[in-house]
């Protein structure tokens, strides 16, 4: 009985984010991409942390945990090693996942266990009200910086690729249709799957993805990725990537027609570059320099640690198919008193 | 005179009859590298074969291998083996072998006073002597008359029996472990068909090792024979033990094989989240080879993680389990009281070590009940229960299942590391009469069903079964409203889920057996009363001041949270309740607390058990060199 | 009726003569955008300007911004302002605001009988009714006939009051709480120049929005005369305070002064890691604001990271502090074990909110004093001291870097949500007399030097100054020797070693005052004995209760371990001990297992602090809704 | 006073590692480097966690300080922003660093704290006796893993640029000349230098490093990289690393003189190149496909956070010289009661 409609998703509890927040939004297009995956309700897990964004779980008419702050990624290896046929998704903030959750996250990412981890990046911490984040730019002034952070921040993609994860991709809140296309992706990949959603929070941190959000600037601004097509932007694709050259791994902002630049020396993309290079290379391109590039940055397949802890122990019990207590406690060395 | 196995099938059986032994301690000792392990785990397997009751205290170094010949890099292995009921490695050996002057400077002072002390003569170079610390030579001064000393060229003599093996110097040198074994048997008059059995085995594909070690055994032997340096031999008839069948068990192997047959009762499949850390490792490594009974075992990045794991496992209906030691059990505290909030049933298993902090990790101690009880923010009750010896591991590990699965909370098992690499006989119980573990899940709707539905008289909450249609629902830390299930903040609500918190706990003492008394049953003059691994020396001590005509009785405590319901009117039967412990006064201060009782306290914070004879002189009134604070 | 500004600089006093009042109790409440925490602080700032004692309880729900109009999204702030000395915020309002129909729901039920209700009727409307759970409208029923109503339309008329400002509808509506303001103001007979110089400089670069707020609160004002809706209006007197210079201090800002000036007294640069939790990051915040008294604050990743890198610092000669709530000190307590084992001065605050787990994050609980004695692996003793009001954090943590830095330790602050949030008057201590807080530095080489030797008297370990020549050493987490500060696993020592961290904590109690008894000094009937901030609510009731003729005493310790030195003799004058906490009896448990009195506990964990006349029951021996268990 | 030989950073405590560890090699290797810096010896600080390799600093007769399991890099950041005149060094295990520690690593990295760190990277859980670790080859049978370990490992210089580490090094304990060199510019570099060093443990992971520190065939499976220079290897440098192509980051192993390949094709190294691509791509090679690198991977400059905090202070400092708790007492509302 698989449920069909986003209404189906919904539950009756009272949506306690701020009016305005993107969580909103997010919440919307995951409700919308659920029916469409063909898994019953039932077998779909919502696990979170702590945050504005780990409060998501209470609004997916789902099974749901909210855990506590950072240990979401630990939590759903357990339930996904245990239940290796639920669809296990982490819901997770900046501060949940990169400052005290980030070795949780590493650890998930390179044992690539089958789980979907949706990161919401508002580089704030929206909850404790506004401290800054390990995304925050440097220099943000908050309640704990008042003359500005000095803490060069993380660039979560550049993270997760460090550890090797086998899909990485990246979307925004307010773009319901790639974000829904991304998280489509996500669901289909056999493995660890990071998405960050760059998420407004229009309390502590407003308007934090504007400039490349802004309606009439944003062709320029964003660089969609497809694979096996040139990395081309603007508005008529008429500006690419390419790299500096065969000793540099640069990448260029290039302008087709200019310098005699043709389509022919844009790079063209290959989300499945084993080595993870290509998509490295990517995650440090962002505005002002270069667009900002958003979608599916890596997807490769290797096995996953779910499938790998199940295999050995059907391997083993189909090994000693007549495993019982008796037999454990009476092997080895024993003797009779009598 | 090397002689080749087959001409040795047959060993002359000692000479003379040999004296009759109600019991015996030997220790051996040596450099982490000299193998005294092997040797200890040996003799005690030959002497469990024979039918005695015994106790062994392994007691290692921290270093992986210190240096040779240094004082921090001696290893021991205590084994008293008897022919009557034992509860305790021995106070003090009646035979101590050093295998090098490190060895000898780290144990002498607790061999008895006219014991047998056999010495590795080769291994006294200035060398060794200066790296233990001597000044001069204890084998050419008198420091040594006070016992019955027996310094033998063990190295020569094991490189004579082996000279024809064609192994190398290195080889034959690690087969002295294995001559001294020898020797050893003869003494106690020991068959040495187990042994030989063991190093088939072991050296399958080493034949000339195995060779090697073949003769050093029966060379070792024969010494002992031929040489004629014993004027006695001794033996050490078979203990009256219940009938049945035996093996013997350590403290961690009963503590794994436990939490496997919980499994099995349940029909659950177990999990087992860990990190490793001293002395709990040995526990994951165990379930690690068992998975043909369906155990998950998840060597985590931390013991966050482990715990973690853990619950998400206990979530969705598998046997959950996490381990560690006290430092990776700090660090668990915070996710524990996740599953306290969530009512989720965790089994959480602490293997003590000596703190505080890193400590002394391969010493044993007691000093974590006070974390168990109270080592997370917030009120936050769990069930605390502890093994007493070895094999009882076994049976408390089924216990905390049932109790977490009964009443849906967390239990903390509290082990030590006397008890995690000691071990025992254990009688191998009636598989089919083990205690039953039942998990009782919700696998389809009810119109009112909520994830906090209880049971009215456990008060636990239903456990719905993650996947099933219809149950979908959301838990997690917040507080929760008692009638819906949902967050509440009202205060009247979290007064109300304090106490549902606190009474599942309390409730539990419906369910667990009444504290016995062994004794004085009807009350008397002093009773012991005790948790943990320090069963054996109290249990021995009170035998003894009973045959020394006291009135002292002895009681343990193997549920510490909630304590058994008869135990304040136990306490009050007694003039004095005296309750020794390895830290400062941990249970003592609970119960001075719950039952206002001038318990007194008997504590040792020294890395290692009670010796009988401190609890015998506590029971005598003598001062003791320590006396627990009331907390 | 709008009005200039300029025409309204002397407004008219209320009519007739204000009654007298010794003091009153006025909550505020409205929805979380509604402003009601800047509407109760500068009525709050006014009522101390005028000399009032005052105690003040801000109440904000876990959101940031809720969904408007919903229960949880409600937000309150209350205040008691007094001619007299007064110690809580008040059992029951006189006066409540209630801003919209959840307001009204959630704090109804706390209202006095016949006390002034004061509502927005504009936000009355049947979707707001509805999502308040109203099913009909109160304003139209009979439910409200117990209180003085009065419904106003306050939207309405802080519409029209601004009608000619130019500002949006928006920002007109952010306005109704300066109205509201206004009308209290009137009805308290208090005068507006506070409010319009915090609105002149809070609005500086905003002078339309300045306008409107001014025009608002002025109205207000002026509605409360023109309407005359007011049968009365009130008159509290300034308080007979200690002469002096005073100031508002909430518990946080307090905690964070004090740290300052305790590191200004010691000479030493203040670092501070934290992670920001609830109710605790403001402490942060107020730190980092405060670089030019040369503080350094660390926002970590994590707790452990923030407990780790302050450990560093300590180890390196700084005032070294970390703060966090309940689930953070949880994760903080395996370090905190290893401060406890290289003995360094560290001071941890915890800010203590409602748990177990996540708990109720924003209400007010103290139920981690277990923990903070007990919450690490291994004997692991630290000090402990707990502030007892909002002013008195400054002085407890000057003390806590006093004993700190004077024996080497940990020492733990706790503190609570209701003190950290919650304000009172301050009498601005003379710096000059504040107390020395003292670090002793060892900064040239000695013959015998090595890092644990002590002080004979303190037994506290010397201080290195890392970075000295000739003083390099190596310290860590395992267990040292007494005599060389190296490495030991040796059992005597581990024993000795104990026993010395022990008795730096126990030899503190010479150092600190003995408590003092307020009431019968030479004992009687009835001691109340109490921790933290539980010691308004206790004085208030002693007072009382000694008015009404009881023999009742209060005695509050701040220091928790060690305990003062008369406790024992203290506790044995009286005839009953009666423990108030917000949790189920953590100090009645240490201290009926120290002393083996029968003390009882009332025991309330409701997330929120304990009303007067709860307390005041329990002395009259009425059955309380919720006794404590002994633990 | 600068201490000039080896012998002064040596201590009295007796070296308690199995003998023919790999870590008595780095020993030697940092008492020798270390009376060439210049720095007095009691401005040198070693912090470490919980492992075999974290007992190093009983044997530095300098500052040291055994820590907890993991917790170096926090405790050493605590350290060096209270005292930014000293030179602080972490020594960590591949267990220490990567498995509990992991999220410390990668925020120390982050903020470029100017800090030492250098891993001992064994493969394995030395202290608690041979299980398996982050870094261990998958497969691994341990006493946690005997039917093998299916984790993916960490390749822990990828981790450390997906952090951003401003210098990432690898050397290996045996070859004492490298490691040196290796360990100065560790020293030189202002910021978070992050140095994994191979480090045989002969009793429970004996010789995980064999294939490419033999003597024998070390030349052809060795990748010395040096800066400015071609990625060329083998006896005679006849055999490099070229780029796929100007579409493919992949690289590629050639041989000089094979199908037209010339010393132009070969990628010149740069340790400077600011995205860290470069040091990406590197960090993916291993044998048996390609030679191992080792060297100085990443060497670039950014603000370090030790110099962010202090300047903050000195800052506010200036601005207010006459700070005094009176002061602040007094300061904001106050009124007289007489
Ligand atoms: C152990 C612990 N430490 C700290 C907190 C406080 N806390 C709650 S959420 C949060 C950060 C939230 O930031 P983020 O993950 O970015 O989520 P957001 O609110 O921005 O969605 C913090 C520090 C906590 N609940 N538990
Ligand atoms: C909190 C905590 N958890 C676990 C341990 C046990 N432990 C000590 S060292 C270690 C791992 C050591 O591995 P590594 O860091 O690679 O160091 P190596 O011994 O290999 O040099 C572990 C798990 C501990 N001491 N503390
Ligand atoms: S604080 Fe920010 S992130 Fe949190 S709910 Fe409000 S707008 Fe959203
Ligand atoms: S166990 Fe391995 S890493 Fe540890 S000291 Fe021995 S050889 Fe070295
Ligand atoms: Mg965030
Ligand atoms: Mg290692």
């Amino acid at each position: 009985m698989v449920a069909v409609t986003k209404k189906d998703f919904q539950t009756d509890q009272e949506v306690r984010w701020c009016p305005g927040c993107g969580d909103y939004a997010i919440l919307a297009s995951v409700q919308r991409v659920m029916p469409t995956l063909g898994i019953p309700k039932e077998k779909i897990i919502f696990i979170s942390g702590i945050g504005c964004s780990s409060r998501f779980p209470y609004y997916m008419n789902t099974y749901g945990f909210h855990t506590i702050h950072g240990r979401a990624p630990a939590i759903a290896t357990g339930v996904k090693v245990s239940n290796p046929e639920l669809s296990v998704w982490v819901i997770t903030g900046d501060g949940d996942a990169l400052s005290i959750g980030g070795n949780h996250l590493i650890h998930a990412l390179r044992r690539n266990i089958n789980i979907k981890i949706l990161m919401f990046n508002n580089r704030i911490y929206g909850l404790t009200k506004g401290q800054y984040s390990p995304t925050s730019e440097p220099g943000k002034k908050t309640k704990s910086t008042p003359m500005g952070s000095i803490d060069q921040p993380f660039t979560p993609l550049s993270v997760a690729l460090g550890a090797n994860a086998s899909f990485v991709a990246r979307s925004v809140d307010r773009e319901a249709k790639h974000l829904e296309m991304v998280l489509k992706r996500a669901a289909e990949h056999k493995g660890t799957a990071f998405v960050e959603i760059f998420q407004n929070c229009n309390v502590f941190n407003d308007g934090a993805f504007l400039h490349f959000t802004t309606k009439g600037t944003k062709a320029d601004t964003q660089l969609h990725i497809q694979h096996g097509k040139p990395l081309l932007f603007g508005a008529d694709k008429q500006r690419g990537i390419r790299l500096g050259g065969l000793h540099s791994l640069t990448p260029e902002v290039v302008t087709l027609g200019e310098n005699g630049v043709t389509e022919r020396d844009i790079l063209v993309y290959d989300e499945t570059d084993t080595s993870g290079t290509l998509p490295f290379l990517l995650s440090k391109l962002e505005p002002p320099v270069a667009p900002i590039p958003l979608g599916v940055f890596r997807a490769i397949e290797r096995p996953t640690y779910d499938e790998g802890v199940n295999a050995q122990v059907a391997d083993a019990q189909n090994k000693s198919p007549d495993a019982s207590i008796e037999k454990l406690l009476k092997g080895g060395d024993t003797w009779v008193v009598s | 005179m090397t002689a080749s196995p087959t001409q040795m099938v047959n060993l002359p059986r000692p000479k003379g009859r040999p004296v009759d032994l109600e019991s015996a301690v030997i220790r051996f000792s040596g450099d982490s590298g000299d193998g005294m392990q092997l040797t200890g785990s040996q003799f005690t397997n030959t002497a469990a074969l024979a039918g005695n009751d015994l106790v062994t205290f392994p007691d290692f170094p921290a270093e992986i291998r210190a240096p040779a010949g240094t004082l921090f890099g001696v290893s021991g292995f205590q084994l008293n083996f008897a022919a009557k009921s034992i509860y305790t490695p021995g106070d003090a050996p009646d035979v101590l072998v050093a295998m090098n002057p490190a060895a000898l400077k780290v144990n002498l002072s607790d061999l008895k006073t006219g014991g047998i002390l056999i010495i590795n003569q080769d291994a006294f170079t200035p060398a060794n002597l200066d790296k233990a610390g001597f000044t001069s030579n204890p084998l050419e001064d008198d420091s040594l008359n006070a016992y019955r000393l027996f310094a033998i060229d063990i190295g020569t003599q094991t490189e004579r029996a082996l000279a024809e093996t064609g192994l190398s110097f290195k080889e034959v040198g690690r087969a002295k472990n294995f001559w001294t074994l020898g020797l050893l048997y003869y003494l106690y008059d020991r068959p040495l068909e187990y042994t030989l059995r063991f190093i088939e085995q072991k050296f399958k594909s080493k034949e000339t090792i195995a060779e090697g070690n073949r003769l050093a055994l029966k060379a070792g032997y024969l010494y002992g024979d031929v040489s004629e340096i014993f004027q006695e031999t001794y033996e050490i008839n078979s203990a009256q033990l219940e009938p049945g069948l035996y093996r013997n068990i350590t403290g961690n192997q009963a503590t794994a094989w436990g939490a496997i047959a919980a499994g099995q009762q349940a029909g659950l499949p177990l999990f087992y989240g860990s990190y490793p850390i001293t002395p709990a490792s040995d526990v994951l490594h165990e379930l690690s080879r068992h998975k043909h009974f369906g155990v998950k075992t998840v060597q985590a990045e931390d013991e966050i993680a482990a715990v973690a794991a853990t619950i998400g496992a206990a979530w969705t209906g598998q046997l959950a389990m996490t381990g560690s030691s006290g430092p990776g059990i700090a660090l668990k505290g915070e996710a524990i009281g996740l599953a306290v909030a969530a009512e989720l049933p965790l089994v959480v298993l602490n293997v003590q070590r000596a703190g505080p902090s890193t400590g002394m990790p391969t010493k044993t101690e007691q000093a974590d009940l006070l974390q168990a009880m109270f080592g997370r923010n917030g009120e936050s009750p769990v069930a605390i229960v502890a093994p007493q010896s070895p094999a009882d591991c076994f049976e408390m590990m089924i216990e905390a299942f049932r109790l977490a699965l009964g009443y849906m909370v967390p239990v903390i098992v509290l082990s030590d590391g006397y008890l995690a690499n000691g071990s025992e006989p254990w009688k191998i119980p009636d598989v089919a009469a083990l205690p039953k573990v039942k998990a009782t899940f919700q696998t389809t709707p009810s119109d009112d069903f909520h994830p906090f539905q209880r049971d009215e008289d456990t008060l636990a909450r239903v456990w719905p079964k993650i996947g099933s249609p219809g149950l979908e629902h959301r838990i997690g830390g917040l507080e929760r409203s008692y009638e819906t299930g949902h967050i509440s903040y009202d205060p009247d609500n979290h007064q109300r889920m304090t106490e549902v918190r606190a009474k599942k706990i309390e409730g539990m003492a419906r369910t667990i057996p009444d504290l016995k008394v062994y004794g004085s049953e009807q009350g008397g003059d002093i009773l012991l009363l005790g948790w943990g691994s320090t069963f054996g020396a109290m249990r021995q001590a009170t035998q003894i001041g009973r045959e020394q005509g006291l009135d002292v009785s002895h009681a343990h405590l193997r549920y510490l949270n909630p304590f058994p319901r008869n135990l304040s009117e136990l306490l009050h039967r007694f003039k004095r309740v005296i309750v020794p412990e390895m830290n400062t006064g941990q249970l003592l201060m609970l119960l001075r607390s719950r039952y206002l009782i001038p318990a007194e306290g008997l504590n040792k914070i020294e890395g290692k058990p009670f010796r009988v004879s401190e609890i015998l002189s506590a029971i005598h009134g003598e001062k003791n060199k320590s006396r627990g604070q009331p907390w």
